[in-house]
């Protein structure tokens, strides 16, 4: 290649490396905009609700009084609504992602069952309100309870527990599978000693994540009918005389974080506005901190087990 | 197929492949194999890439079943009960409890050194610590591994070298007293001086059990194999005792791949 | 195990019961538990119905599909007003020109021919400027609704469907805050909170009468007339045999009148609650209404429509 | 046994959609009888709940597909851009700190994004088109743009990282620079996880609920412009949820109809989906 | 590390590294390397797996500029030029438009056969259709493809064959003219007839172009080079006119290699 065609060369590049420069701000203020977007929607609460949390504000009931009112029954009914999500949303979307990854069969009822987790995927969460308002709350008679908001919103995560678990089994290489299957072992055996213990921090990852969306869920609690004013705690879970008494928690009625804060953004005095706002920083809280664990376990995944 | 310029008598039959067809799907992988596998005895696969040699050492411990679509015909007889590996009726299970297999890429599980080789008897339910701790040693000793182990048996099977990580995976393999150990390009993932020492233990081992080897590497099979299988696009172009392939194949094919002419 | 007193129903007089339970709790030291919860009062009939609640707060008396539903399930009741709203009629502050709204002038904005039709105020009156009109109001299927569309255009749910809808009543504020144009109307305790950003309008009940704007005063002496409305508590009377549901309705009307102030509710005047707990000692079941709505009821005929 | 459990494990998504069938199914067949399918699909009004009732259910429709079609407008290029740009070009640090915070932004509560909506973006767009009434599906739909951001641009990501390095390098071996290679040889690659992940963002762009509850002032409006108020499926259902209709009334019943009509589109989107990412399964 | 045994005159440089060093990270994969490439000539690397044939052979392309943490020490003069390939002022991008390279798993783009080969040029912003239609027609001939594809130009590429594959990719890179073709183990992948023709159309090549060529195969190797580089653990053992370096090696290591004692 001569000199002037070296040159030639060169110029095209740097012509072509403008793109690359110029795509590379647009990536970077995209970024921006997402970025700064939940920034100024975080910092905004932080000033609005910052000066109203304090210890008071989590140890308190709802009250008439705005200056008084606290997020006690809306924090820890959200925790028990969480702690039943999990508990119905884990082994069955384990089960289920384990089923689909490690038994089934190529056949239709495998096809129908993958093409529903899809759709539900992308099923409003509205819709599983009307849902857990026809079928939990009247037709199983579970009333507006713990239990049914709990199992509205597994139903409504399922979908993203069962994605996680295929995805962090489909991350086992095949030859430690077959390794495990080549010294004699059964399925069962596999999925046991294998399948599961390499994939729990995944799996883990995707429940977190699914559980991070599903305490900020408004709509489908709205649709079962929220309370909104609950002085009292339910019954701390198993606890009560077994065995019935332990689980009278599931039944006890409730309220959650974002009920309580669409209440109090809907109050005439504009003292509650700050409540709202101090409730929705917290809120944004649990959600950050669940996603931050997320985060932190997906990062020590990929430090961990490198196949 | 057996050659008859061998003088010596013959071994006993460990296992014997009759009328061997295998499918993936509508793929015929494998077309009408017959093949003797002698006891105690080394037996090396070579062929081009393709040819189905992993296919072959897979029907062995019925590695197929666990993907749909694989179909067998034929049987392959396991002596001495001639149990038909691949018969329906026989559990896939059974026979890899008798046959161990390790594999091209070593495979540890991301579990400790001694839980790796006491996966196969965990698997049979043994429950006793001292019977586990004796044969995890034994199995260790006779993956050569003991003396280098010996004292990190609670770390990761995974920070051994690959060297290391595939003779832990021969150990696990032995640790269950398998009838015929099956080997699938152990080596072509090592470096050669643990390449060396994979070979020098699979010499060994023969004393103990009956090993069936695929390698593409022939000065490999020439080191290590007392018999040699030479396959051809599915098919069973020759076979016999090593020395004598690689010197007077009886085949052209055979010769043309040995000498290099393609490959 | 506990003694539990469940309540649900209207998103208009839950701040006035959640107030009491707030204080009843206190004052029981946490032996009763009381739950407070909005799904309205068409909701809150369902449930109550059904028997699922003994309490069921209303913004308008129980319905005459409502009746049916709780005989059906042999669920009595008494009936129990509790305070006065007033539903406010707001506009824009800088909003000039308007000084006061005739119920007729109210009708032509919101009856349903002036869909799509009525658009500029110029159109309710000549004199006053081509601006765009912009509505606001709860949603259709709010107790407030229904009282305001009967009031103006002389059945419930009777309304023109082109005006923003909000079952969040700051909603409606910032949607008239914002708007020069905007007209709206929500209960009052959103015009006392925010009157630096609203101006009420006062209505002129009928040809001759005199403009009144909206105040605790006007609707006590029955002035602000036809938008003062009563709202209520059903109890159900099986559950009023309980103790503590006794307690807690005994309660609610001992404090009613303090309590619904602190709101910024108009309480009815002292001596109709004093009559209410007479009322309630008797068990009187039933509803005093017929299965209607009864619009621009003064607190005089309230209570002696109650005495009945 | 083991096997017979995990199986109705996995077919607790199919029950599940078994049961809202049911549920939309059954009360809307009530619904139907009163109203006549032709009437809910032609007619232009939606006013269930008033005296003069009409169930027109285009409105709702009109009022979704436009804030759908402003979110989409927003996340669609934003998120491609940052999938690419995360994908390709971001050094790796930029990388690992920007996508969690991507994932933030899906992780808020979506009822405080309606808010941010009405009292933040509205007025700031107000000072541009004092025209703009407060409000509207234009903010709510831009907010929820941004809210949707993240879906489209991780799963984008996922499926461009999913391309496999040989691919990338044998693009680089010709010379190309990094935006001839995400452009011509690692988007098309991925053409089936990125249709995915469109496909997924419109239906939660459909299916979203509170933002419009609040910020896009649910009125019926038959309008698909965005500067104008308007209801849609979701913020229907929810104001009736929220209201005073009594139970078996036929208001009651139009939010499982409008509940169907939104479950049939989002079930056509995906199984669009699906059968985009069976045909156009990557061929690496 | 040229012999001085060979009588014939060398042929002119087309590139030569000088003092090579390369680190992963911490890890020092080159060491040291002295090597000339001449000029339309075939020169192949041998070595034992993971000697660092493939790190070399991507230093020409400033393919590790790619991955992060990656270093490069020493020089590869370019001729006639002699621009220094690694060095940073060079811009990778220009390198890679001269220099192309063909990889071990044929890696078409998901684009109709066509686009694949037209690539290199559209990268170089080549509009005019008829430049580009014969440019591709000429690379499909030079391998040995246009005969095959002509009819189908639109069809995806990955719907040909392995070794079609691999002679599209060769097409893609013989398209835009380079005066050095990198391939890595190009038929390691391939079955014999596929391998077959393309060690016919590497041989070929060299009429027009440089070529530098990695492989595992020692008889490909010695039929298709004219010079060999042998290395181990990252370092340039030996180099030399293929025939000596196959018949008469200088160094023992070499010769245990090629005779087959390890690796
Ligand atoms: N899962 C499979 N489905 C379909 N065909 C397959 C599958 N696995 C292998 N094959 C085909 O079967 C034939 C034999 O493959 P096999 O892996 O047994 O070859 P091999 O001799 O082991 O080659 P190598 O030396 O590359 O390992 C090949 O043509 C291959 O493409
Ligand atoms: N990305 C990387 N990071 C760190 N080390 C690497 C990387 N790639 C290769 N190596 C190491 O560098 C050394 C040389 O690798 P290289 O791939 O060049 O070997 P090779 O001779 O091409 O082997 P093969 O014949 O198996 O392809 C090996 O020890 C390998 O483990
Ligand atoms: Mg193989
Ligand atoms: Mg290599």
């Amino acid at each position: 290649m001569n000199q002037q065609e070296l040159q030639a060369l060169r110029n095209l590049i740097v012509a072509h490396k403008r793109w690359d420069a110029l795509f590379g701000v647009l990536g970077v203020c995209a970024l921006m905009i997402g970025v700064m977007t939940f920034m100024s929607l975080f910092v905004n609460m932080a000033i609005e609700g910052l000066g109203r949390i304090d210890v008071e504000f989590l140890t308190s009931f709802p009250s008439r009084r705005a200056a008084h009112a606290g997020i006690l029954s809306a924090w820890v009914g959200s925790t028990l609504v969480m702690l039943v999500t999990a508990f119905a949303a884990v082994p069955i979307g384990v089960a289920a992602g384990i089923y689909l990854e490690e038994y089934a069969a190529k056949n239709w009822v495998t096809d129908v069952i993958e093409i529903n987790i899809s759709n539900l995927a992308g099923v409003p969460s509205i819709i599983y309100g009307l849902l857990a308002l026809g079928l939990f709350v009247y037709t199983f008679g579970l009333g507006q309870s713990i239990l049914s908001a709990g199992l509205t919103l597994a139903l409504l995560i399922l979908p993203v527990v069962i994605v996680s678990t295929r995805e962090s089994i489909r991350a086992i290489p095949q030859i430690i599978r077959e390794g495990a299957y080549a010294c004699g072992a059964t399925t069962w055996q596999v999925v046991r000693d294998h399948i599961v213990p390499y994939s729990s921090a995944g799996i883990l990852t995707g429940v977190i994540i699914g559980m991070a969306r599903a305490i900020g869920e408004t709509a489908p609690i709205i649709t079962i009918g929220a309370l909104t004013f609950i002085a009292f705690l339910p019954p701390a879970p198993f606890t009560g005389d077994p065995p019935a008494g332990m689980f009278d928690w599931l039944f006890a009625p409730f309220t959650v974080m974002p009920i309580q804060m669409f209440n109090w953004t809907s109050r005439p005095e504009a003292a509650f506005a700050t409540n709202a706002a101090a409730a929705g920083f917290i809120l944004v809280l649990m959600t950050l901190a669940m996603n931050g664990l997320a985060i932190w376990l997906r990062y020590r995944l990929r430090k961990s087990i490198n196949w | 197929m057996t050659d008859a310029a061998n003088n010596e008598p013959l071994p006993a039959l460990k296992a014997e492949a009759r009328d061997l067809n295998f499918y993936y799907g509508k793929f015929h992988a494998l077309k009408n194999i017959n093949m003797p596998v002698y006891e105690k005895k080394v037996t090396a696969l070579i062929g081009p890439s393709g040819c189905g040699k992993s296919t072959y050492l897979r029907c062995f411990n019925r590695m197929h079943d666990l993907y749909p679509g694989n179909r067998y015909e034929g049987a392959i007889d396991f002596h001495p009960d001639r149990t038909n590996l691949l018969s329906p009726k026989v559990d896939p299970i059974e026979v890899r409890m008798r046959i161990s297999m390790v594999f091209q890429k070593p495979n540890p599980f991301p579990k400790s050194i001694y839980e790796n080789v006491a996966y196969g008897l965990r698997v049979r339910g043994e429950r006793s610590r001292s019977v586990i701790d004796d044969k995890v040693e034994m199995a260790l000793r006779g993956a050569a591994l003991w003396g280098e182990v010996k004292d990190r048996l609670k770390e990761l099977g995974a920070n051994l070298s690959g060297g290391q990580q595939q003779r832990l995976c021969i150990a696990r393999a032995l640790a269950s007293d398998p009838e015929l150990m099956l080997f699938d390009e152990p080596t072509s993932a090592l470096d050669p001086i643990a390449t060396a020492s994979i070979e020098e233990l699979v010499s060994e081992l023969k004393e103990k059990v009956t090993v069936l080897i695929v390698t593409h590497n022939m000065q490999q099979a020439a080191r290590i194999s007392d018999f040699t299988a030479y396959m051809y696009l599915g098919e069973m172009v020759e076979f016999g005792v090593t020395d004598q392939i690689f010197i007077k194949p009886q085949k052209k094919q055979t010769e043309d791949y040995i000498t290099g002419r393609f490959g | 195990a506990d003694s539990l007193v469940k309540i649900d129903g209207s998103s208009t007089v839950y701040p006035i019961t959640e107030a009491v339970a707030e204080e009843f709790q206190k004052a029981k030291k946490n032996a009763i538990k009381v739950t407070v919860g909005i799904s309205g009062t068409g909701g809150g009939f369902k449930k109550f119905c059904r028997g699922e609640t003994d309490i069921s707060d209303a913004s308008r008396p129980i319905l005459k599909k409502e009746m049916e539903d709780c005989k059906a399930a042999g669920i009595e009741y008494i009936e129990l007003p509790v305070a006065y709203d007033a539903l406010t009629v707001v506009i824009n502050p800088k909003n000039d020109w308007i000084k006061s709204l005739t119920v007729e002038q109210l009708k032509t904005i919101w009856e349903p021919g002036a869909q799509g039709k009525i658009t500029s105020w110029k159109q309710v009156n000549h004199a006053w400027p081509d601006r765009p009109l912009k509505l606001f109001g709860p949603g259709a299927d709010s107790g407030t609704f229904d009282y305001f569309t009967e009031a103006v255009n002389g059945k419930a749910k009777s309304s023109r469907g082109d005006f923003t809808a909000s079952e969040d009543d700051n909603v409606l504020v910032q949607g008239v805050a914002r708007d020069v144009g905007g007209l709206g109307f929500f209960g009052y305790a959103y015009y006392d909170e925010n009157h630096d950003k609203l101006k009420a309008v006062p209505i002129v009940a009928a040809e001759g009468k005199p403009a009144v704007s909206p105040s605790p005063r006007t609707v006590v002496d029955g002035t602000y007339q036809p938008f003062a409305r009563p709202i209520f508590i059903y109890v159900n009377a099986k559950s009023a045999e309980k103790p503590e549901i006794k307690e807690f309705v005994e309660f609610y009307l001992k404090n009613g009148e303090a309590l619904s102030k602190d709101v910024k509710y108009v309480p009815l005047p002292s001596k109709a609650y004093a009559f209410n707990l007479e009322h309630f000692g008797k068990r009187l079941k039933g509803t005093k209404f017929g299965g209607e709505n009864k619009v621009g009821i003064t607190i005089e005929e309230l209570m002696k429509l109650e005495a009945k | 046994m083991v096997e017979s459990v995990m199986f109705l494990a996995a077919f607790v998504s199919v029950f599940t959609t078994m049961g809202i069938v049911y549920i939309l199914v059954s009360e809307s067949v009530v619904f139907f009888q009163t109203v006549p399918l032709f009437d809910f699909l032609f007619d232009t009004q939606w006013t269930p709940l008033f005296d003069d009732a009409h169930y027109g259910i285009m409105v709702l429709l009109s009022g979704t597909l436009t804030s759908s079609a402003v979110a989409l407008m927003v996340a669609i290029p934003l998120g491609t851009i940052i999938a690419i740009y995360l994908s390709e070009f971001a050094p790796f640090a930029v990388r690992e700190i920007a996508k969690p915070f991507l994932e933030l932004l899906g992780g808020v509560p979506t009822i405080i994004y309606g808010y941010f909506a009405l009292v933040f973006l509205t007025p700031l767009l107000q000072h541009i088109y004092p025209d703009l009434p407060g409000f509207n599906l234009l903010s709510a739909g831009l907010v929820m743009g941004i809210m949707i951001i993240p879906y489209v641009a991780s799963l984008s990501e996922d499926a461009m990282k999913a391309v496999p390095m040989a691919l990338r390098e044998g693009s680089y071996a010709m010379g190309a620079t990094r935006l001839q290679t995400a452009l011509r040889v690692v988007m098309p690659a991925a053409t089936s996880g990125i249709a995915s992940a469109y496909i997924l963002g419109i239906s939660r762009a459909v299916g979203e609920t509170m933002i419009l509850a609040v910020a896009a002032g649910m009125q019926p409006n038959l309008t698909f412009n965005p500067t104008e108020p308007g209801a849609t499926i979701t913020s229907y259902i929810v104001q009736v949820a929220l209201g005073d209709l009594p139970h078996g009334s036929i208001g009651y019943q139009t939010i499982f109809a409008a509940g169907l009509t939104l479950m049939l589109m989002t079930l056509a989107f995906n199984l669009l989906g699906y059968y985009m990412r069976k045909k156009f399964r990557e061929v690496y």
